[in-house]
């Protein structure tokens, strides 16, 4: 406990309410950038670009949620890009052939759950370290995505379906209703039911979790598959916003997700975190992002910018949280 | 985690030598040319680069750390050596600036870390976010060329009949192995990852060591770069990119385990080439590049996977 | 001299005080007229607590000083502060007479102190001779290298010196707890330590271990070495203390030399009010119905072929040897462990699917390592305290925090855990109290059978028979306790019936009218 | 591209021809096809064009592509991989046009014959190089756009990715002929990395910041799509131009979505290296270099071009030869 990588934290499990100005901070800190974005440009403001933000975040807190459960258990799982690229190519062709958008949205979920099982079998029953194991998965996944779609693209989607990316409904972008919901969802799942509990415990030390009678493994598991099947979703989302799929949108989603989970406030050695923290995380990426579009700052910048960010946000965490022992 | 005894290197010898040993089989009788001293060369050659992250990162996965920042780093290392060398035409002040960047990058991490005390994992997904951005900053994406000759011919030149490139991995393999097992620097790194708190009690302190750990980190990237421009006879923002990841399942692979500071040197070594061999063998039978992807990430589960079992034995 | 007598004395009369009782008690080593070391009016505060308050301790050559109290008394903070792992607030060091100040790990070594802490400072894959000299390793030829030749000479040599036959190039991980703590003492010596600090050593030790590291510290005592030994085994404070002092609350209660105390007496101070040593327990209630049966069972934990009953109403022991398998019976009833052979039958059923089926019909484990093993201690006591009984909680899988954080608040009134809320951090609190709610966990959850393992390592005299007494309404309910413990006394004391193990199979089984600590030895031990 | 222009027809028996004269010689020769990615559909244009031209020839491909989308250094492991194997020739993409050139002269001690396709590689020798022309691309579809605007009106370019040769020299040509209509303005022009997903956002975030846009020029298909999907997330219109006539493309061509694609041309790229590579092994007349000609696909000339891949049918060398710009 005296190692400074490992503070002492009273985590957000049912009881603790230490986590809340940690929330607090982090909705602070967006409001700041928000703050600063529109003196610095006018258009920022507009009703416009504000659902624009919640929409672009929407998608990577998709994948995020998920991975925020997987993250408080400790584990990480490298594999949820590629996931969504399979997924969406798979729920792509379907849609094609089928012309039902339902069975494409099932297929997605469910190869997205399916690879999410894999890992955690990976983790639990081959006892491989979820770090190593996601990352042999990725390229599995990126194997077969490669094979499957040859270097071709899927495209053109029944409107109806691409409604669940680019609709509206009374003025509010239909994604975003989506995340609302996957919020409220994700909270209540972590917070207020006895899986959520469980998974905290596990996180927290999974020797004690074994021996207080938890089912660690397929909590594990479960844990796994929601975040496969999270990606899924994203996948379907994706599907639905482009109008297309191709082997590469996975790509360049990974490190963006994590990094919107640590952004959040979740921690990498398990048990502490929030749901609603990631969906901050992301939010403050995408704002930075949007907002150097708006102010059309040199795109070289980004990926430096992004790496202070997180850096400062966790580093800020450490500060706040730890206990003067 | 119960695999205390059980994880000790000797057990784990097996684990990643096997499937080298499996590998050289399989591609030696069915892949043709596989075991021409040519195509020998070219493994190890090709493997020069990721033994030279692995090393420190096994080393830094020691400490129960890790850094994503490797690929990035040496990515900027070797725009730093093309960019001085072609200013100045001299190859070794190009080594000097990226040595300078590559130690710089490291001591921020090992800062990072050791002080500001956040996750290895989190500071360096950080800084690889920073050093990815300088490279397509100073590049402004664009490839650097025209560097001299002395520069490239690092890559090509042999010495003692081996190419330079493999004298300096087994000089950096030799170095590290003495530094491990043979230094004080090596014991704390042991205690870095098994039991930091008897470092305090031993009156030392834990936070410089780290530091130590990741500078050396940084320090081989700046090597690294200057091979990595001597390949390519070029910089470019991107040629590095996702090296770290390589490297870290290399010593992954090579079963250095991610818990209590359990080490094996060797192990990585043989864990870079089982990867090197199996793209190579993959290209020699031209198998579909959509099989060859998938295969390394088979061959790091399957690797771990044989370690779980050896280690619950 | 009566303990009432030091009670009122302020620190300074102390130092006077013990000064001339040492001339008396010392004798033979040293002819030195000021201890080896002395604290005068040490103070050291965290927030919320008052962790030392001005104590005042001395130590002199070539005596061993018990350190007595009850956990949160003080003893792990004075021992940080004597370390430099933590720095004194106010107050003196004094070093032979001189001043002199700790306030860091070199300094504390620099005056020859060594700790040797209940957890091990020890690098698992360093070999055992790395371990001993990490810090102060010979240098080699080359800047910065090691002269490993030498190192392992030197090894050999301070190992042969504590006559601990062992090749110093031995991996640590390989070692044992015993072993271990034999390659933490070599450490201390090896930095020519003249004040030696234990923690508890024998917490983890065998009787025959312990027996080796008390002949050892006499040794050490005939060096001249300072030993400051701390323990919660009375038995051991009268066996090798040549002085003691009490704290309690961070104050220093007393010093008295065994001679002059009796073990109630001692308890008294410890605890401030009575204490019955002799745990309270009514064996009135016959036995109830078979709870749990266990049939030729054996496992591959090194078990095999054990055949163990427990009805309600009853307190069983479970005696033998540190190794001897007991710990791994506890684990493979509760499904921790993998069984290769028999059956397990609890409740009329058998069980078979791991930890977790085990809770849901009602078995409780309280193992042996609370911290790491029993609680997750970055989370909250209320947290900690529900988390077994979820399920039961809340059977519909809806998790509400005012009724856990109702659940939590009860426990810890009826346990008397002494926590400022359910949300402190359960790493906080003292082991007495993070003992307590391991057990207070599995109360929530509505146990029928308590498997302890050490249920009273590390624990203090109050909280031990406060355990005992809850123990005791547990089975007066219909519950069923199986009990671990090394203190054959504790058995003897508590116990309806007792199994005693060896080798991983039970040697025997001893009725109430059987149970003597003789027994439990004769049949505990090997037979050559 | 003009052959097409109703030539399929006569094309088929001319190209049988080919195939079936060479058969007499020395056949199977096997040709290593190196491409950037698996994952960008030009380039399996670029593979399908090779290896019908190879079957058409008795001939056959092996492909090499980074297992990492445009890795560098896996690209030069591969060339040295391929080296030892020693095909008969090779046609070659580099990842990147200079840091590549190590790998090339590495082919050409080896004395392995090769083409170089789509991307000039800055050094190395090879026999011939078959591209497309990007500056022209850009210009001639730039203008397109710019004509059917009427010569007025606010437009963005969306860019490839940085510093790569074709997204430098389209995003020039799109510049260019921005230049020559004063009545235009340009709002802005950002990279959108080849990415669907980032044009898609990059597209919304300008459209913040612009209420009026009239017009799109973007460096490639997907991120003209991407765009178009943002313009109708938000329900505005604009006119979009891509390059390269992927099949994507094509169709949003045909349903309206897009107005215009340069035809990149991948296919014919792909065949013309690969039939070169083999002639020279044949040791038959080649050319050494073949820019295809800026073809502009619209609306009035999409039909020919909306066929899947495969049934697409390679240039015979005669019609090859007339594109021979050197």
């Amino acid at each position: 406990m005296t190692d400074m990588t490992k503070p002492v934290v009273a985590p957000p499990g049912s009881l603790v309410s230490g986590d809340l100005m940690q929330l607090l901070y982090r909705l602070s800190a967006a409001l700041l950038i928000c703050i600063i974005l529109s003196l610095l440009n006018d258009s920022f403001l507009s009703l416009g670009n504000i659902l624009n933000v919640l929409r672009q975040a929407s998608l990577l807190f998709f994948i995020a949620s998920g991975l925020t459960l997987v993250v408080l258990t400790a584990g990480l799982d490298l594999s949820v890009g590629a996931n969504v690229a399979l997924s969406a190519c798979l729920a792509g062709t379907v849609i094609q052939h089928t012309g039902s958008p339902l069975l494409g949205i099932l297929t997605g979920l469910l190869a997205g759950g399916i690879v999410g099982l894999l890992n955690g079998v990976m983790v639990t029953a081959l006892r491989i370290p979820s770090f190593i194991a996601t990352y042999g998965m990725l390229w599995v996944l990126n194997g077969l995505t490669y094979w499957y779609m040859a270097g071709e693209t899927i495209h053109g989607f029944p409107p109806g379906f691409r409604q669940i990316g680019s609709g509206y409904l009374l003025g509010l972008p239909i994604p975003v209703y989506l995340l609302l919901i996957f919020l409220a969802i994700g909270t209540a799942f972590a917070q207020r039911t006895i899986w959520g509990q469980e998974i905290y415990a596990v996180g927290a030390n999974p020797v004690a979790a074994r021996l207080s009678g938890i089912p660690v493994s397929r909590r594990l598991l479960l844990v796994y598959c929601v975040s496969g099947t999270m990606a899924g979703l994203a996948s379907i989302i994706f599907l639905a916003r482009l109008n297309s799929a191709e082997a590469d949108i996975g790509e360049s989603l990974t490190l963006p997700a994590i990094a919107a989970v640590l952004i959040g406030g979740t921690s990498l050695f398990g048990g502490v975190g929030t749901v609603f923290g990631t969906f901050i995380g992301a939010l403050i990426l995408t704002l930075v992002l949007n907002g150097m579009n708006l102010l059309s700052v040199n795109a070289n910048w980004q990926p430096f910018i992004t790496g202070v960010i997180v850096i400062v946000a966790v580093w800020l965490d450490m500060t706040t949280r730890r206990h003067k022992l | 985690m119960r695999e205390s005894a059980a994880a000790s290197p000797l057990r784990r010898i097996p684990g990643v030598a096997v499937m080298l040993a499996l590998l050289v089989g399989i591609f030696g009788t069915i892949a043709p040319g596989f075991l021409s001293p040519a195509n020998i060369s070219n493994v190890l050659l090709q493997s020069t680069i990721l033994t030279m992250l692995a090393l420190p990162m096994t080393l830094i996965i020691m400490t129960e750390g890790l850094d994503l920042s490797m690929g990035a780093v040496v990515t900027l290392t070797s725009l730093a050596v093309a960019i001085v060398s072609l200013a100045t035409g001299s190859m070794l002040l190009g080594l000097a600036a990226a040595i300078v960047v590559g130690t710089a990058f490291g001591a921020l991490n090992g800062w990072l870390v050791a002080i500001a005390g956040i996750p290895p994992f989190v500071a360096t997904l950080g800084t690889l976010g920073m050093a990815q951005g300088l490279c397509l900053i100073v590049s402004d994406g664009q490839s650097v060329v025209g560097i001299p000759r002395a520069v490239r011919d690092i890559y090509s030149a042999t010495l003692a009949g081996l190419p330079v490139p493999v004298v300096v991995a087994l000089i950096a393999y030799a170095a590290f192995h003495v530094l491990l097992y043979h230094t004080r620097f090596g014991t704390y790194i042991f205690a870095l990852g098994g039991n930091r708190e008897a470092l305090r009690y031993a009156g030392l302190s834990p936070a410089k060591w780290l530091i130590g750990v990741y500078t050396i980190g940084g320090l081989m990237a700046g090597i690294a770069g200057l091979l990595m421009t001597a390949r390519m006879n070029a910089g470019h923002p991107t040629a590095g990119l996702g090296l770290e990841f390589d490297a870290i399942a290399a010593v992954a692979v090579g079963g250095t385990s991610f818990e209590r500071g359990n080490g094996w040197l060797f192990g990585t070594v043989l864990g870079v080439i089982a990867v090197g061999v199996l793209r190579n063998g993959l290209n020699l039978l031209a198998l579909p590049s959509s099989l060859q992807v998938a295969s390394v990430g088979f061959l790091v589960i399957v690797a771990l996977f044989l370690d779980g079992l050896r280690s619950r034995s | 001299m009566s303990v009432a007598v030091h009670e009122t004395h302020s620190p300074s009369d102390n130092g006077q005080e013990h000064r001339d009782l040492e001339n008396q008690g010392r004798g033979k080593q040293t002819d030195a007229a000021v201890p080896l070391l002395e604290l005068r009016d040490i103070s050291k505060e965290f927030p919320g607590v008052k962790a030392l308050d001005s104590v005042s301790f001395s130590v002199w050559p070539g005596e061993v000083h018990m350190l007595l109290g009850e956990n949160g008394a003080g003893k792990s903070s004075l021992m940080k502060v004597l370390c430099g792992a933590y720095r004194a607030d106010s107050g003196e060091f004094y070093y032979k007479g001189e001043k002199a100040v700790i306030a860091s790990a070199a300094d504390a070594q620099r005056l020859g102190i060594a700790v040797i802490f209940q957890e091990f400072s020890l690098v698992p894959y360093l070999d055992i001779a790395q371990n001993i000299f990490l810090g102060r390793e010979p240098a080699g030829r080359l800047p910065g290298t090691i002269d490993r030749r030498r190192i392992l000479r030197d090894a050999k040599k301070i190992l042969d010196s504590i006559g601990f036959d062992i090749d110093p190039s031995i991996k640590v991980d390989r070692l044992g707890v015993a072993q271990q703590q034999m390659v933490e003492i070599a450490k201390a010596i090896s930095q020519n330590a003249r004040i030696l600090v234990m923690d508890e050593p024998t917490a983890a030790l065998s009787d025959r271990e312990t027996e080796l590291l008390f002949a050892l510290i006499a040794r050490l005592k005939a060096d001249g070495v300072a030993v400051i030994y701390i323990s919660h085994r009375l038995a051991e404070v009268f066996a090798i203390g040549d002085r003691i002092t009490v704290l309690r609350d961070g104050r220093r209660i007393g010093e008295v030399r065994p001679a002059d105390a009796t073990p109630d007496q001692l308890v008294r101070m410890m605890v401030g009010r009575n204490i019955d040593l002799s745990y309270p327990r009514n064996f009135a209630k016959a036995p109830g119905k078979l709870l749990l049966e266990v049939k030729g069972l054996s496992a591959a934990s090194g078990i095999s072929d054990i055949d163990v009953v427990v009805r309600q109403g009853e307190i069983v022991g479970l005696c033998g040897l540190i190794g001897s398998g007991r710990t791994e019976l506890a684990r493979a009833i509760f499904g921790a462990d993998t069984i290769t052979a028999g059956e397990v039958i609890f409740d009329g059923q058998r069980m078979n699917a791991g930890p977790d089926q085990a809770a849901r019909r009602g078995i409780a484990l309280i193992p042996e390592n609370r911290k790491s093993e029993g609680l997750a201690l970055l989370r909250s006591a209320g947290d900690n305290l529900v988390v077994a009984a979820l399920r039961k909680l809340f059977p519909t899988g809806l998790f509400e925090p005012p009724r856990a954080f109702a659940t939590a608040n009860d426990l810890i009134q009826r346990l008397r855990i002494a926590t400022p809320s359910p949300r402190q951090p359960v790493g906080l609190l003292s082991g007495g109290n993070q003992q307590k709610i391991v057990i207070g966990k599995w109360l929530a959850a509505g146990a029928k059978l308590f498997i302890f393992d050490e249920p009273t390592r590390g624990i203090d005299v109050g909280a031990k028979s406060e355990i005992f007494a809850l123990i005791d309404r547990l089975v007066a309910d219909g519950a069923a306790a199986l009990m671990i413990s090394s203190e054959q006394a504790e058995i003897c004391h508590v116990c309806d019936r007792a199994y005693v193990m060896r080798e991983g199979r039970i040697a025997g089984e001893l009725s109430r009218h059987e149970l003597t600590e003789e027994n439990i030895v004769r049949l505990g031990m090997h037979h050559a | 591209m003009k052959p097409y222009k109703g030539l399929i027809c006569i094309a088929l028996p001319l190209v049988l021809s080919v195939s079936l004269a060479p058969a007499a010689r020395a056949d199977g020769e096997t040709v290593a096809v190196f491409t950037k990615n698996q994952t960008n559909p030009f380039f399996q244009t670029v593979r399908v064009g090779a290896d019908l031209a190879a079957k058409n020839l008795n001939a056959k491909t092996l492909h090499y592509i980074p297992t990492k989308p445009d890795s560098i250094p896996e690209q030069l492991s591969q060339v040295e991989d391929v080296v030892v194997k020693k095909p008969d020739a090779i046609v070659f993409t580099p990842v990147d046009y200079k840091a590549l050139v190590p790998g090339i002269e590495k082919i050409n001690d080896a004395k392995i014959p090769a083409v170089n396709v789509t991307d000039r590689s800055a050094g190395g020798k090879f026999i011939a190089f078959v591209g497309a022309d990007d500056y022209n691309l850009g210009l001639e579809t730039g203008r397109y756009l710019l004509k059917t605007l009427g010569g007025k009106g606010s437009v963005v370019i969306i860019e490839g990715v940085k510093g790569s040769l074709t997204s430098v020299d389209r995003v020039r040509g799109f510049n260019d002929a921005i230049k020559e209509n004063p009545g235009v303005k340009l709002l802005a022009s950002q990279p959108g990395n080849y990415q669907r997903l980032q044009a898609l956002q990059v597209m919304e975030n300008l459209m913040q910041s612009n209420s009026q846009i009239d017009g799109v020029l973007a460096a490639n298909d997907a991120m003209a799509v991407g765009a178009i999907e943002a313009l109708d997330g938000a329900n505005r219109k604009a006119q979009v131009i891509g390059i390269n006539g992927t099949k994507e493309a094509v169709d949003a061509v045909k349903s309206g979505k897009l107005l215009a694609t340069g035809d990149y041309n991948g296919f014919a790229q792909g065949c013309l290296a690969t039939m070169i590579a083999i002639r020279t092994l044949r040791h038959q007349p080649v050319v050494s270099e073949i820019v295809l000609k800026p073809t502009i696909i619209t609306k009035d000339n999409y039909q020919p071009f909306d066929v899947a891949l495969e049934a697409r049918i390679c240039p015979t060398w005669d019609e090859a030869a007339k594109f021979a710009t050197k």
